[in-house]
């Protein structure tokens, strides 16, 4: 975390003037984000918009996880990175071009996949993180680590017209474990590079996910902790489901938490979180 | 014995709607029966009735297969019973198979 | 418009091959996406996320319009351009950021206002208009465009903590002016400048907006045609609301139009079309 | 005679909700009249009650001004005849000031 910031520049003001003219922000809000940080786990169709209106808006520090490198086929949904990033490390192209847009938001780029004798330390140097991740034991991970650090997180997916958006571990509320206590089928879990995705859907989602990490850091609280929106890109249609709350059982936020370190998830879920080479399922 | 009822079942685009024969919306007539209809019971109705092909993606043991979230009325089926939840007339029954592309 | 494009490159393929493998897409979108052209008025809050995600998908021509320079105020939602750009005409940066992500993109920098002289002659060389202006004089100009040029419009627009979103002129729906035959009081308009706007509310909107686009160039139909999309950002919540049919009476899409040519927009709305000071009122 | 009815008014928030004195959906109680409620008493009704100052925002003659949208139940009040829909018990009637900012 970083330390409080308690007043703003005349450059600060003049640049985020038309946000500091809401209310619902203000001049304390801004401060807020200013000195609030947020790790961005995965740099791909959802890290890209999400870390982009992050940085846009002034948040302190941005920590970017990515291992994977650019190729062409990212292109049609990954808009940070251009044609003459290919073959770079994500986080770096990331983090060059968030540096074009607000030279004052300090991006931390970690190329490399996060695993669990990483991810507690690095959760703990943030104070919001945004599962950007394609994976089912990224996902379990991220989610432990942040139970375990304190941390709110907030999810997203994206997969061919559709999208899915959550917040989890946010106080009261259910971490993913309790939502999900045991993992899919390997052979149930489709990826986008075998489902396809439509470039904008994880650009919607995205942003909305921007949008309740900044609302977290801000102070005015997220929208989505224990419901879950729906997003039918092809009828363009939104839907909200109550999820059920914190599980008193729940084998990591419960009451009497089994699982009190970081595991080995690729074991977990029977899956790699690093493989592209997933088998191909209808759901 | 209990009367027929009527009830929506619905799997989302792209997801459960592919199991249940591409229509995304099914109106279930289900028939008298001696004992209430529950949950547990609908499983083993749309099992027989509804799935095609490869019931193993949707059913594991007498529930849902993991990543797959019940919706009773928009609102998870955890707060309303899972598999003990006595059906209404007109109930609306949502399958949503969990994402996680990024 | 481009001429039709009967098939793809196997760079193309292996570009766009996430979005190939979509059933409703599939080869035969990409290519109807290849041979549209799509006009984007105003390179702001909305056209930017708009223009990224048209240009990622490979659409085949953007019009960039907006007789607007780059300020820093404007970066906390104009994330196309970068700190570097400021001074710089917004077509022309937009232009050159989406050069950088997608070169085979043919981009169409227009640094100039629209206006009645010019907009009819533009819009008819394209094939869908996206309405990403900010003001009341340009959102008349360009629905009686785009129904004397006979094009479908995508408009959308952002406030503070809401947006809304809607599909002008396609098929037999209705124009602005059905919807809208009376301009309001000029001082009743409110402009981000003055009522402020948080960054990530016109991307959420422009993301849908580019979608709405997509589904209409790759011939899948737009889904709020006749129906707006409201979005309230500080509660997370959308809605849809159905609007009227196209009126039979409407001056310029109606069975009698009386408007067949461009008129005086600023006249007609009592307020200017890039005049920054506007008045500031509640609604 | 036309008996008692309730209603929703509701203006969205950052528009019309500012007009209503900060809240966003007002339950309203409309007394018995001799002749039954329509918009265009609606619009009267909320200009005497509802509406703490600068009507001229919301009001234009006897109608809403231009730029503001009437839904009733969630759909245009120009598909239900505008000024003279007679409101029914429970009605929601929406007011939402269109947005121009990009
Ligand atoms: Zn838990
Ligand atoms: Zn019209």
């Amino acid at each position: 975390p970083l330390p409080p910031k308690t007043s703003l520049s005349r450059e600060e003001i003049l640049r985020y003037s038309r946000q500091l003219v809401l209310p619902e922000l203000g001049v304390r809000g801004q401060l807020r984000l200013a000195a609030s940080s947020v790790l961005v786990v995965g740099c791909g169709g959802l890290g890209c918009p999400l870390a982009q209106y992050l940085a846009a808006a002034g948040v302190g520090r941005l920590g970017l996880v990515d291992h994977d490198v650019v190729e062409l086929s990212n292109l049609h949904r990954q808009v940070l990175h251009g044609e003459g990033r290919a073959g770079q490390a994500k986080a770096h192209s990331a983090a060059a071009a968030l540096g074009r847009l607000n030279s004052a938001v300090q991006c931390v780029p970690y190329a490399e996949a996060l695993t669990p004798a990483t991810a507690l330390d690095l959760v703990r140097r943030y104070d919001v993180v945004a599962d950007c991740s394609d994976n089912v034991p990224t996902r379990y991970l991220v989610s432990d680590a942040c139970v375990l650090a304190g941390r709110p997180l907030v999810s997203a997916s994206a997969l061919r017209l559709e999208g899915q958006l959550t917040v989890y571990h946010y106080e009261d509320g259910p971490c993913y474990r309790c939502v999900f206590p045991t993992p899919p089928p390997a052979e149930t879990v489709t990826n986008c590079a075998d489902g396809g995705v439509l470039g904008v859907v994880p650009g919607v989602l995205g942003c909305l996910q921007a949008l309740e990490v900044l609302k977290i850091a801000a102070g005015l609280g997220p929208s989505y902790s224990g419901s879950l929106l729906l997003f039918d890109a092809l009828t363009g249609q939104f839907r909200r489901i109550q999820l059920r709350g914190r599980r008193s059982d729940c084998v990591v936020c419960g009451d009497h938490p089994t699982v009190t370190h970081l595991q080995d998830y690729e074991a977990f879920c029977g899956s790699s979180a690093t493989d592209k080479c997933r088998s191909l399922q209808l759901l | 014995l209990s009367g027929k009822l009527c009830c929506w079942v619905e799997g989302e685009r792209g997801g459960a709607e592919l199991l249940f024969d591409g229509v995304k919306k099914h109106q279930v007539t289900l028939p008298s029966q001696d004992e209430p209809w529950d949950v547990r019971n609908l499983l083993i109705w749309i099992r027989k009735n509804l799935l095609k092909e490869r019931p193993e993606l949707f059913i594991q043991g007498d529930s849902v297969r993991p990543g797959i979230l019940v919706l009773i009325n928009d609102a998870d089926w955890e707060l309303q019973g899972e598999l003990d939840y006595q059906l209404q007339d007109q109930d609306s029954i949502l399958f949503i198979s969990t994402l996680h592309g990024g």
